[in-house]
């Protein structure tokens, strides 16, 4: 490759970075939009009372908690896939790792909002952390659901990181390539990055840690939301 | 310390519903109407199960009446995150209202289904709202109720207890749906009490718990049906 | 079954509208409101929180601060040796409300004392017309904490009154000097190794 | 974090509400200075005397302070009151026992109704439009004074009726005084299930004018013939606590139930044999009972008026062997000797007939009957038998109201010009609980002027001219003499229990009021100036007891009772032999294949309780329907008519048809539909308006026809699907708990 293709291919690349198409805007109104939708309704959940949301007795759960295992299912495609390959040095695995990766990321965060949302009192879910206070109770840790928080929270956190690492050198690209504002901004999410064998060295074994490390969390993760439904002795 | 139970001797049970009623006018449980009503909402902490055996003309029917059965080891306790599920030293298995915040897990996980959930807030049309008792919270949309054993009276008979210098006695404290029954098939007591009605009646030969094997050690216990045919 | 989808939709985004307008109108409404308009009494009970702005004060912990109808001399009254809980908190050794004293207490009493003053002559003018101080609570739990507080139990304890409610005798208009919060409870129920379990008081 | 709640909001909070109020202490409601003195918080308990049924059961009201919304001088506020909290069974009385059914807890909420008449009102569009307009109590009595005072300068007092139910008080001695007094004719009692044929048969077969007294306590063996008695029937609660001792309470000397009906009541339900049988044939069902029992001899034949009155008695009944009552009944014939056996056996035994059975054209010769097997198992008048509490007859100033509604609102609708000009109704809806074929309504049309002293705007007193509301039971002077129940004598009575929420007036002291008003007097004059005073003087004449005087005692303790009076018998009576006769139905069997069977509700009775939302949404006991009516019929008739579950069914009589969803239940015979009543108005508060279909509308207007009461058991119906349900029939009890899989297999 000359170093003109390689040039072309990179300002490819970030043309969709540094000029934004009325398409992209249509999109991000249609897809904003429906979010709005979203919090309206759960806004109007709110207000009306839990009852419109059509759940009944004796069933208790239902779309919310439905859709919360969907998506956290969704999310175990992701980074676990993208680990296993990596250990494993599949070479195939360059173009689909970071979409895998966004995709665990972004599951997770879409998941832990059904939990939160499908609460009688969603205001009050701050009680699932515990916080010390003055009424001395912690949350109850033989709770599926405290678990949940914390595995959801360890997942998403190695996620995040099993993303954010290797994304570096690209922020570093980006930050070369780009003047302005946008320098600034990728300039502080590349964190100095300059490329030099050290860093690429050191990247790699975090990379080979994380990706040992969040294994078990991935795992961890699934069987904690299988707990939910495992604690209960009546069939769901 | 006392471990408060119920017995129901479904030989004397008729069925009637006074305990539903009188659960109703104690505890301040709403009346949803029949749109809610319909949509499985109806709000019952103690409700009267039939049971329909054989086929006409040699048919049968049971009543049975459920209400929370206070658990030993109850499923509804370790699944909630707050602890607004909990046991108390008395054995009783606490609701408690502010602490909840509507996961409704406990409700998923009672085997019994005897935990009601505040879909909406509930309405009084006035002055229906006078009726209400004064001991008793009126829960708002969100939580999750059931029955307490009544635990105004307890507690109310505890206080007086104690102010009086004296030992509660078997019959001082009652449950509203016990009081009511005019067949007196129910029965309210410490079962820690073994010269107290309700542990006489517990220990009868015809006493069964409620889903047994589930191993959810009820405190309730029912005292089958007798027939002759 | 795909028009039911269609109209659960539709439902849903005409909602959603419509809770924003209410929510506007809501929380705009307070100050709109014409100060003179007496509330009429709602048709219905419910535990439901009037306004969305009592919703979030509730949850915040705003407490509006009482306007008291006269300023009540507290002070003056326990120096004479008016015994609180004999005349005027009556309930508070036999139940658990202590309650606030009809106006018609006030009267026996000042009927013939200090009936020249100002403020009492305001008392007999609210008697002679059959209506109550609208003295307004400065302690109380809202509604969402569920505390069934019995104040009898407590007097027998040996509680004294000022432990929760400050000391009233040097204060004229009763003041929330003590932060009745759950902590204050719980902490002071360990200490005397009174039942600390969460049905002592939330039922 | 400190206090929590965030956005509780409903929509029912409306920006009216919004704008209204922000903490400033001038925009909350003035609150008025309580006319009473109450301890904050401490409950106080006070006697009072359920109004729901004629059981008379005496209440403990547990009695706290509130805060009511109130209008003062045009002002709205609140005030504190001293209000009803709770009911439950007086632990002392000896009817209720400290028990209560469920329409007694929930009486309460007949004082706290949202939509009870708050002071008099007149009538301002059409009759039945339910348009009132409001008036003061002193316009709406001159009203009332000024008609009767046309009345009696005109010479007509004889066209003054009052319409009342059918209950023993003080409260209707006095009205019966007021008539008597005034020139009118006696009251008229109205009752959908009046039982009158029972009482007419107790009479004939043992002397006593009363419904019975059932000694279940004691007893070995009860044989029921379509009695609900530990639901709807006679002295539910008193029959519910003396069930328990046959079942429970004697340790081991577990008595056996046996119940004869063809729809499984919550009685049947409890019953350790249920014996469907055809209807109106209960009675040959128990001569063949006493048959066996003569024929085998295994007991002598007892002397007496009873068995003397049935037709073949001393021959041993030969008309009714097994095999007959087989043919005739349904029933097989080893098993009536196999029942005739066990009672005979499993002494001692009695029999029960209520309900449906007395409500065919035969009913007199079923409850004779039923009387005479009694009198053959030696269990009247016997411990663990058939008891007739003593009855306070001896003060009998006045003439009792007693039934002839049907023949008194024909004769209304027969006349060119009423003969009624003034009516006045008290506590009755006969335009719901009557078939609508007997046109009570135009009858009702046709008075010039009708008063009414309900409490609600029901479908009679919608077509009133004149409402003077009545205080409920707790705010009030309340008294009942139950004439069953207990063994001894009783007399219930309590004192207001809390002070009047509304306008209301109490109906005694109206009429003693209009008494006083009238231009001439009543002859002699009504001597007592307020209701309580009368009360006063009457229970004062009781004897004293232990505890202290009759009436101080009474008061405290929600009546007086006593073993002291004797009654007052009617004497022997007429040597007339019954013989049996077949029921007749109202319909062709072949047009109309269906027994119609409607039976009171758990829930609303006759109807009368169908405005009390916890009613409405108490599970029926055999259905757990709530918020519905329903048509009860069998698995078998289901299939063949196709008809599921909560189908919506059409049910026609020759005399109007109507729709409800289906309850397919095991418990029914296939040839009977049955229906509760109680449901189905038109007009009766939000709660009730426009719900569900009323089962008595369609009825054949045919009397039994001894006593000329509605024989509500006796049309036939015919039954088509007529569509999709709608979620009309509401079951609290889920496919997934509860399913009836007895009809499955």
């Amino acid at each position: 490759m000359n170093p003109e293709t390689a040039r072309r291919i990179n300002s490819d690349l970030l043309q969709p970075l540094v000029r934004t198409s009325w398409r992209f805007w249509l999109l991000v109104v249609l897809l904003g939009g429906i979010v709005l939708l979203g919090g309206g309704a759960w806004l109007y959940q709110m207000y009306a009372g839990f009852g419109v949301s059509g759940v009944r007795w004796p069933i208790f759960w239902a779309f919310y908690v439905t859709n919360f295992v969907f998506w956290i299912g969704i999310s175990h495609a992701g980074t676990l896939i993208s680990a296993i390959l990596r250990l494993v040095n599949a070479r195939w695995r360059r173009p689909i790792t970071r979409c895998a990766e966004v995709i665990t990321v972004f599951a997770l965060m879409i998941g832990a909002m059904f939990p939160i949302i499908h609460l009688g009192r969603p205001w009050l879910a701050f009680w699932l952390f515990p916080y010390p206070s003055e009424r001395r109770i912690w949350p109850n840790f033989r709770s599926p659901l405290v678990w949940d928080f914390f595995a959801i929270n360890t997942y998403l956190t190695g996620s995040l990181l099993f993303l954010l690492l290797p994304i570096i050198p690209d922020f570093a690209l980006v930050r070369d390539r780009t003047t302005g504002w946008r320098r600034r901004i990728y300039g502080v999410l590349a964190l100095g990055w300059q490329g030099t064998p050290k860093q690429w060295h050191r990247l790699e074994s975090a990379m080979q840690i994380l990706a040992i490390a969040i294994i078990p969390v991935a795992v961890s993760v699934h069987t904690i939301v299988s707990f939910d439904f495992s604690m209960a002795p009546v069939p769901m | 310390m006392h471990r408060w139970g119920m017995a129901v001797d479904l030989d004397s049970c008729t069925g009637c519903g006074a305990c539903v009623t009188a659960c109703h006018a104690e505890n301040n449980i709403p009346t949803v109407g029949p749109d809610q009503a319909a949509r499985g909402r109806a709000m019952h902490w103690l409700r009267v199960e039939r049971y329909w055996e054989g086929e006409f003309p040699d048919v049968r029917l049971k009543f049975r009446p459920v209400m929370c059965q206070h658990c030993d080891a109850a499923p509804c306790e370790p699944v909630c995150p707050t602890y607004a599920s909990h046991h108390t030293e008395e054995g009783l298995n606490a609701q408690i209202y502010n602490r909840c915040i509507g996961t409704r897990y406990c409700a998923n996980a009672c085997p019994y289904n005897v935990r009601f959930f505040d879909f909406f807030n509930p309405i009084w049309e006035k002055p229906l709202d006078v009726q209400l008792n004064p001991d008793v919270s009126v829960r708002e949309v969100g939580v999750m109720e059931k029955c307490t054993f009544c635990i105004q009276r307890i507690n109310a008979a505890e206080i007086q207890a104690k102010a009086d210098k004296q030992a509660l006695k078997d019959g001082d404290v009652t449950t509203a749906c016990a009081q009511a029954c005019p067949a007196k098939a129910i029965v309210f007591g410490d079962l820690n009490d073994p010269a107290s009605e309700v542990s006489r009646l517990s220990r009868s030969p015809r006493g069964r718990k409620l889903l047994d094997d589930l191993g959810t050690l009820p405190k309730v216990t029912y005292l089958e049906r007798q027939s002759e045919a | 079954m795909r028009s039911d989808l269609a109209v659960g939709f539709l439902t849903i985004v005409s909602r959603s509208v419509l809770l924003l307008l209410v929510a506007a109108i809501t929380l705009g409404g307070c100050r709109n409101a014409a100060p003179a308009r007496a509330a009429a009494p709602p048709s219905v009970f419910t535990p439901a929180h009037r306004t969305t702005w009592a919703a979030f004060s509730d949850f915040f912990g705003v407490r509006p601060t009482p306007v008291q109808p006269i300023a009540f001399p507290h002070k003056t009254h326990v120096a004479k040796k008016i015994a609180c809980t004999e005349y005027c908190h009556e309930g508070v050794t036999r139940g658990p409300i202590a309650g606030l004293p009809s106006v018609k207490t006030c009267m026996i009493c000042h009927a013939a004392i200090a009936a020249d003053r100002p403020l009492i002559k305001t008392i007999a003018d609210y008697e002679s017309r059959g209506v109550e101080l609208p003295w307004q609570r400065v302690y109380g739990y809202p509604q969402t904490a569920h505390v069934r507080f019995n104040h009898a139990p407590h007097i027998r304890a040996g509680v004294e009154c000022a432990n929760c409610h400050g000391d009233v005798a040097q204060q004229t208009v009763a003041e929330r000097s003590v932060n009745l919060s759950m902590g204050f409870c719980v902490s002071c129920h360990i200490a005397k190794k009174a039942p600390n379990e969460c049905i002592t008081c939330h039922y | 974090m400190d206090r929590r709640a965030f956005i509780k909001l409903t929509a029912i909070t409306g920006t009216s509400a919004t704008l209204a109020s922000c903490g400033h202490p001038e925009h909350q409601l003035i609150r008025f200075v309580p006319d009473e003195e109450l301890v904050p918080g401490i409950a106080e308990w006070k006697p009072s005397v359920c109004p729901a049924c004629a059981a008379g059961c005496g209440l403990n009201v547990r009695v706290m302070e509130a805060d009511v919304d109130v209008t003062r001088n045009g002002e709205r506020g609140v005030m504190k009151k001293g209000v009803a909290k709770k009911l439950e069974g007086h632990p002392l009385h000896p009817i209720s026992q400290g028990g209560l059914c469920p329409r007694g807890q929930a009486a309460i909420q007949i004082t706290y109704h949202p939509d009870r008449l708050t002071q008099p009102v007149k009538r301002r569009g059409a009759r039945g439009s339910g348009d009132f307009e409001p008036v003061s109590w002193d316009e709406a009595i001159a009203a009332l004074v000024g008609r009767l005072d046309a009345l009696a300068s005109a010479g007509d007092q004889k066209s003054l009726a009052f319409v009342t139910r059918r209950r023993d008080s003080r409260r209707a001695d006095l009205v019966g005084l007021f008539l008597a007094r005034y020139g009118a004719p006696p009251p008229i009692a109205f009752e959908l299930f009046d039982d009158d044929v029972l009482r007419r048969a107790n009479a004939l077969s043992f002397g006593r004018d009363q419904l019975p007294t059932f000694d279940l306590g004691r007893a070995r063996y009860v044989i029921a013939f379509g009695a609900d008695f530990l639901g709807t029937w006679n002295s539910p609660v008193a029959q519910s606590r003396a069930y328990h001792e046959m079942r429970q309470g004697r340790g081991g000397a577990r008595g056996k139930l046996v119940q004869v009906e063809s729809r499984m009541s919550q009685t049947g339900a409890n019953a350790d044999e249920w014996v469907p049988i055809r209807p109106g044939t209960e009675g040959v069902l128990a001569l063949g009972l006493a048959h066996v029992i003569l024929s085998e001899k295994l007991i002598p034949a007892p002397s007496g008026p009873a068995g003397a009155l049935i037709d073949g008695w001393s021959a041993g009944l030969p008309a009714y062997s097994p095999e007959e009552v087989e043919r005739q009944t349904g029933i097989k014939a080893a098993m009536v000797t196999r029942l005739a056996r066990e009672l005979a056996e499993r002494r001692p035994s009695l029999a029960i007939i209520g309900g449906a059975p007395l409500a065919q054209t035969n009913g007199l010769f079923q409850a004779v009957a039923v009387n005479a097997l009694n009198a053959l198992l030696g269990s009247v008048g016997q411990p663990g038998g058939v008891l007739f509490s003593p009855q306070l007859t001896m003060f009998g100033d006045a003439p009792p109201a007693r039934g002839g509604f049907a023949r008194f609102a024909s004769g209304i609708l027969s006349a060119s010009t009423s003969p009624v000009q003034l009516l006045l109704i008290d506590d009755v809806n006969p335009v719901f609980a009557t078939p609508r074929a007997s046109r009570v309504r135009d009858a009702l049309d046709k008075v010039p002027f009708v008063v009414s002293f309900a409490s609600f705007v029901d479908e009679t007193s919608a077509r009133a001219d004149l409402i003077l509301p009545d205080h409920s039971f707790l705010e009030s002077w309340v008294d009942a003499r139950p004439e069953s129940g207990a063994p001894i004598t009783v007399a219930s009575v309590a004192p207001p229990a809390m002070k009047p929420l509304h306008d209301t007036r109490s109906m005694p002291d109206v009429l003693l009021d209009v008494a006083k008003r009238l231009q001439k007097p009543l002859n002699p004059p009504l001597p007592w100036a307020t209701f309580d005073a009368m009360l006063a003087e009457w229970f004062a004449k009781l004897p004293a007891s232990a505890a202290g005087d009759a009436w101080g005692t009474a008061q405290k303790q929600a009546g007086w009772w006593g073993k002291v009076l004797e009654p007052k018998t009617a004497g022997p009576p007429p040597a007339r032999t019954i013989t049996q006769s077949a029921a007749q139905f109202d319909g062709d069997a072949t047009q109309f294949p269906f027994h119609f069977l409607p039976y009171p509700s758990a829930a609303f009775l006759d109807g009368s309780l169908a405005h009390l939302p916890w009613l409405q949404e108490l599970p029926d006991p055999v259905t757990s329907a709530m918020w519905s009516s329903w048509v009860e019929i069998n698995p078998r008739t289901a299939e063949r008519l196709q008809i599921a579950q909560g189908d919506l069914v059409e049910v026609r009589s020759a005399h109007g048809s109507l729709r409800a969803p289906a309850v397919v239940s095991p418990g029914i015979a296939p040839d009977v539909v049955a229906m509760p009543v109680g449901q189905g108005h038109e007009t009766f508060t939000r709660y009730a308006s426009g719900r569900g279909a009323n089962p008595v509308a369609i009825l054949a207007p045919v009397a039994e026809a001894a006593t000329d009461t509605l024989a509500w058991a006796a049309t036939r119906v015919t039954m088509s699907r007529a569509g999709d349900g709608r979620g009309e029939l509401i079951l609290f009890a889920g496919e997934m708990r509860e399913h009836p899989h007895g009809h499955e297999r």
